[in-house]
């Protein structure tokens, strides 16, 4: 009974909402119109479940650092986790205390001057951050990696500095620089791209298969 | 060629070749899954370096006393549409992995990506694994598993800094990947960390491939995925998945035979 | 005048980027606060906005129109933190499954055009509607990198032999394909690296510190 | 024990310099222009060329729908396209009666185009009076997935049901003929644009774009399009790029904002930023031949001292 409800009867769930799915494909629209309107109003029915879920995650990150604080008690670790806790404080009140008003649409929190003054200052800031230590990072990859040690660096290599050039202004006034950045984005990478997106659907497509049938050992043992 | 109008009664619009297309393989999943099931012998599958070096890295990490880390990416546990499959082929892996540490003592530190509706399939998938090894009661939920919301750049600031503070022995990335995950992979790598990963989403491969000490490179992510479990169903499909390829390069042959006979391909497929 | 709550802005971007920076010596304090401070500002941003999504498209829906299943859709979302508990962690299996149905559904169909079918014909068609011979010579290096690329993915035969060749060739196609992406991103993220650098300097040092204008 | 300490080639030197002194090197190398712009000349590519061709020779009487998408994080990649592209259109005479309509699909875009109509983007006087007759703003549609999408292009009313200023969409003047210039004419759809300028910096979305701007509809909408990105994205949309294809040119990144810059002589900062990408450009080819010198060096002269 124990096996049947925690693990056969979801397995069929998934079964028969992943079916459906895969008939409205083929037979909804004017076929069998039913088909597409479960499917529009599951589309949105998966999504509120999914956005429900969100305290999920908030409840394992707080109690995450929460054993944080508890396992090493001392003044660094307080500032530390101090600083995650009280910045989510500082949004939930911007939050509530923003939420809507007169003449204002309900989560007008989003636009409200301070929740914009957190989003474009430090949050904005922090990201294009870490967007200009990943350039830094890759300089590093350049000098360490794209060196001419195998037929796969070299060509790495090769293409890779054929794109770059062409992307230069600088560069764009030497001679065939542009037609060589065109040619190898044209023909040699479309060619690669498509064949490995077209293989990767086709190893996407066998797991949801198995899903379907039940087979798929992720979806089963689940504890 | 094709009576449209007819085959519009039963079918939606452009829909015969996908049904053609998708019922080829379906027989072969099936053919193959039934073949298992009679014990039939598993397809031989060729060595993916990646798998091997997961091994090796969880020694090293026992060996050096710091921990495996697995993430995958800011926001790569998709259930809820077609990126599916690379989630549950991740999960695959990953079971391996914790597996691995399990039975040899290291210790695994999750960091979850910040799609909540997946928290069930992820944290179960690392309780199955340690309670098949027998050890349920080395699994700590607040100490092992990290949720930082599913800001890009805001994940991977947290796990260079999850790297720096508490070390990093081997780091394991699966799932769909944006391409900023970059910065992970090297806060590892530059911490001495073996780097281990691979993604099915092309645009995010290069970060892959410029880190990584071992790789998954496109579809090796499903067939990891299906390898690692050593279930006899998962393994045997593979071999349809090789069955399709065939049929897509046997269609493009065909295509160019049918297009120098004069007869229009692209139409044709449009059915 | 630029108002005091710019003046703070800029000052709060500042020291963000700088904490952030730090990283790139080694671990730190400063460092260690600046990234917490984000984590805490999306977790909660997430909470806030779903609950906002959650709020618009199912209140009025369920109190005005009447339509009771967004209800049903709340609930079974709360299931999911049945999560926390290990007794009864079994019974968010049940959402998810819904939520993995309609993945595995989508996944099963949905690819199959766009990506399969139509890059085969794509390819037969660049073959036959090329207008000059550069264009026929691309369209077959085209062809020739999409069998030989799929060839690299055969799992079940080992990679020796006439196949050995190929999937070497398809593996240069694929390093080749990897690095242009790669460098499009490269030159993206040095953008973004001099609009950092330009913030600094025109924002922070010639702006606030300086007192010129802030941008 | 003592250790003996191999003694390090020329070779070896170069070929491990720490990485600390590479990410100085390339921290001054984008310094330079921007505290000192240099000026360094650059070439108009054809893909910017037929992006300014296509706003500036816009039909009259036609329909533009423009999503000002911006992503705050990659504000210094994009911004310059969208700064540039708005001003561009603000520049379409009156006579022409090109009217347009303006809504974002992130939430930030929402936030950031308040500043830039009043900053950096300040449409002509007599747009500005004319708000809800020559142009519309409908703001933020939500963050739409690709079914929500389909439903959008079918039906602009699935996401939206007012626009900024809390008037009902079809009561505002212009979506109201806008949605009278293709059937069905009480229902304002894809169908009813000549020109979608959209911006994304998700790799994937001109396949989502293209499938139901262009293929879906009954007869298929075909919205030309414009399109802005960043740079890694390139492969992705070049396949739908070309006069008859869907997607008419593309401007990739803040590189690809300064040729528009030159073209239409509104400097920005995309002009600014590309000094600073030629210099980076320098550097990238110094350290790619770094690297490849040492290991060269290491591999064919630092044999030969050994074997002396």
């Amino acid at each position: 009974m124990s096996t049947t409800i925690r693990r056969d009867l979801p397995i069929l769930l998934l079964a028969i909402v992943g079916f459906l799915y895969v008939a409205e494909w083929f037979f909804g629209g004017n076929v069998i119109p039913q088909l597409s309107t479960f499917k529009g109003l599951m589309g949105t029915m998966v999504s509120v479940i999914a956005w429900t879920a969100v305290g999920v995650g908030t409840i394992y990150g707080i109690s995450s650092e929460y054993y944080l604080v508890r396992r090493n008690r001392n003044w660094q670790q307080y500032v530390t986790s101090g600083s995650m806790f009280l910045m989510m404080i500082i949004m939930a009140i911007i939050w509530i205390w923003q939420w809507s008003g007169p003449g204002r649409a309900v989560g007008y929190a989003f636009q409200s001057p301070e929740w914009r003054w957190w989003l474009m200052n430090v949050y904005s800031n922090q990201t294009q951050a870490q967007y200009a230590i990943m350039f830094l990072y890759q300089c590093g990859a350049v000098y360490r990696v794209l060196r001419v040690r195998s037929m796969e660096t070299t060509v790495f290599t090769l293409a890779g500095l054929a794109f770059i050039l062409k992307s230069i202004p600088l560069f764009l006034t030497v001679p065939g620089v542009s037609e060589i950045g065109d040619w190898v984005q044209g023909a040699p990478t479309l060619g690669g791209t498509r064949a490995a997106t077209l293989t990767a659907s086709l190893g996407a497509l066998v797991i949801g298969l198995r899903a379907l049938v039940g087979k798929e050992q992720t979806t089963i043992e689940v504890k | 060629m094709l009576n449209t109008a007819l085959v519009e009664q039963f079918l939606r619009t452009g829909r015969v070749m996908d049904i053609l297309f998708l019922i080829f393989v379906w027989l072969f999943v099936i053919y193959y899954i039934t073949k298992a099931g009679r014990g039939a012998q598993l397809p031989k599958i060729r060595r993916i370096a990646a798998i091997d070096a997961i091994r090796e890295g969880v020694g090293r990490a026992v060996e050096i006393r710091k921990p495996v880390h697995w993430s995958f990416g800011n926001a790569g546990a998709y259930v809820t549409d077609q990126n599916v499959s690379e989630t549950l082929a991740g999960l695959g892996v990953m079971s391996y992995t914790v597996g691995l540490c399990a039975r040899l003592g290291a210790r695994f530190i999750f960091h979850m990506p910040g799609n909540p509706e997946a928290i069930p399939i992820l944290e179960g998938t690392v309780l199955e694994a340690y309670s098949k090894e027998g050890k349920l009661e080395e699994f700590d939920r607040r100490r092992d598993l990290r949720y930082y919301g599913s800001g890009m750049m805001v994940f991977t600031a947290a796990l260079a800094q999850s790297f720096m503070t508490e070390g990093v022995a081997m780091k394991i990335m699966m799932g769909r990947q944006p391409t900023c995950m970059y910065v992970a992979l090297e806060a590892a790598k530059l911490q001495g960390a073996i780097v281990i990963g691979g993604t099915a989403r092309w645009t995010a491969m290069y970060s892959f491939v410029l880190t990584c000490d071992y790789l998954f490179i496109g579809e090796e992510v499903f067939a990891a995925g299906a390898y690692v479990t050593g279930n006899p169903y998962m393994i045997s499909s593979l071999a349809s998945e090789e069955m399709a390829k065939y049929a897509c390069i046997g269609i493009l042959a065909l295509g160019i035979v049918l297009s120098l006979a004069n007869i229009n391909f692209a139409a044709l497929m449009k059915n | 005048m630029v108002d005091i709550y710019t003046q703070l802005g800029v000052l709060a971007g500042a020291l963000m980027i700088i904490g952030q920076f730090t990283m790139l010596w080694k671990d730190n304090l400063y460092f260690r606060v600046t990234t917490r401070i984000v984590v805490g500002y999306y977790m909660m941003y997430m909470m806030c906005y779903y609950v906002a999504m959650i709020y618009g498209r199912t209140w009025n829906a369920m109190t005005v129109q009447g339509e009771w299943w967004w209800a049903v859709a709340i609930f079974l979302g709360l299931l999911m933190y049945t999560r926390i508990s290990r007794q009864y962690a079994w019974i968010a299996k049940y959402p998810m499954s819904i939520a993995l149905g309609a993945g595995v559904g989508t996944v099963s169909v949905a690819l199959l055009r766009a990506q399969v079918l139509d890059q085969i014909t794509y390819t037969v068609t660049d073959l036959f509607t090329a207008t000059s011979a550069y264009a026929l010579f691309n369209a077959i290096v085209i062809a020739v990198a999409l069998v030989t690329t799929i060839s690299y993915f055969f799992f079940t035969r080992e990679h020796t032999g006439p196949l050995g060749w190929s999937a070497a060739v398809g593996r240069a196609f694929i390093m080749c394909s990897v690095a242009v992406i790669w460098a499009g991103d490269y030159m993206w993220a040095m953008a973004m690296l001099s609009g950092v650098l330009s913030y600094m300097v025109n924002n922070f040092i010639k702006g606030l510190m300086l007192g010129g204008p802030i941008s | 024990m003592e250790q003996k300490t191999e003694e390090k080639t020329i070779w070896d030197k170069i070929g491990t310099i720490d990485y600390r002194y590479i990410y100085v090197f390339s921290l001054i190398m984008i310094l330079i222009p921007i505290i000192q712009p240099i000026g360094i000349p650059m070439k108009v590519g054809s893909n910017a060329q037929t992006w300014h061709n296509t706003i500036v020779n816009i039909p009259a009487h036609s329909y533009i729908l423009f999503n000002y998408y911006v992503d705050l994080s990659v504000w210094a990649d994009m911004g310059p396209i969208l700064v540039v592209t708005l001003n561009e259109v603000w520049m379409i005479p009156k006579e022409r009666d090109v009217k347009i309509f303006f809504y974002s699909s992130t939430a930030d875009g929402a936030v950031k185009m308040r500043d830039l109509l009043v900053t950096l983007c300040k449409p002509p006087q007599w747009r500005t009076d004319s708000y809800g007759t020559t142009w519309v703003d409908v703001g933020y549609i939500g963050f739409p997935n690709e079914a929500a999408y389909a439903s959008f292009v079918m039906d602009f009313k699935s996401l939206i049901l007012r626009d900024i200023r809390g008037t009902s969409l079809l009561d505002v003047p212009a979506a109201k003929e806008m949605a009278a210039h293709a059937a069905p004419t009480d229902v304002l759809t894809a169908a009813d644009f000549d020109l979608l300028i959209w911006s994304s910096w998700g790799c994937t979305d001109p396949d989502m774009y293209v499938r139901q701007f262009w293929a879906s509809g009954s007869p298929p909408y075909h919205v030309p399009m414009l399109m802005q990105t960043i740079g890694n994205c390139v492969p992705n949309v070049v396949p739908y790029v070309g006069p008859d294809k869907p997607i008419r040119a593309f401007i990739p990144g803040a590189a690809g904002a300064a040729e528009l810059e030159m073209i239409t002589g509104l400097k920005g900062d995309g002009t600014k930023m590309a000094d600073a990408t030629d210099l980076g450009g320098v550097a990238t080819v110094i350290l790619i031949a770094l690297g490849n010198i040492a290991y060269l060096g290491g591999r064919f002269l630092g044999k030969k001292k050994e074997e002396k």
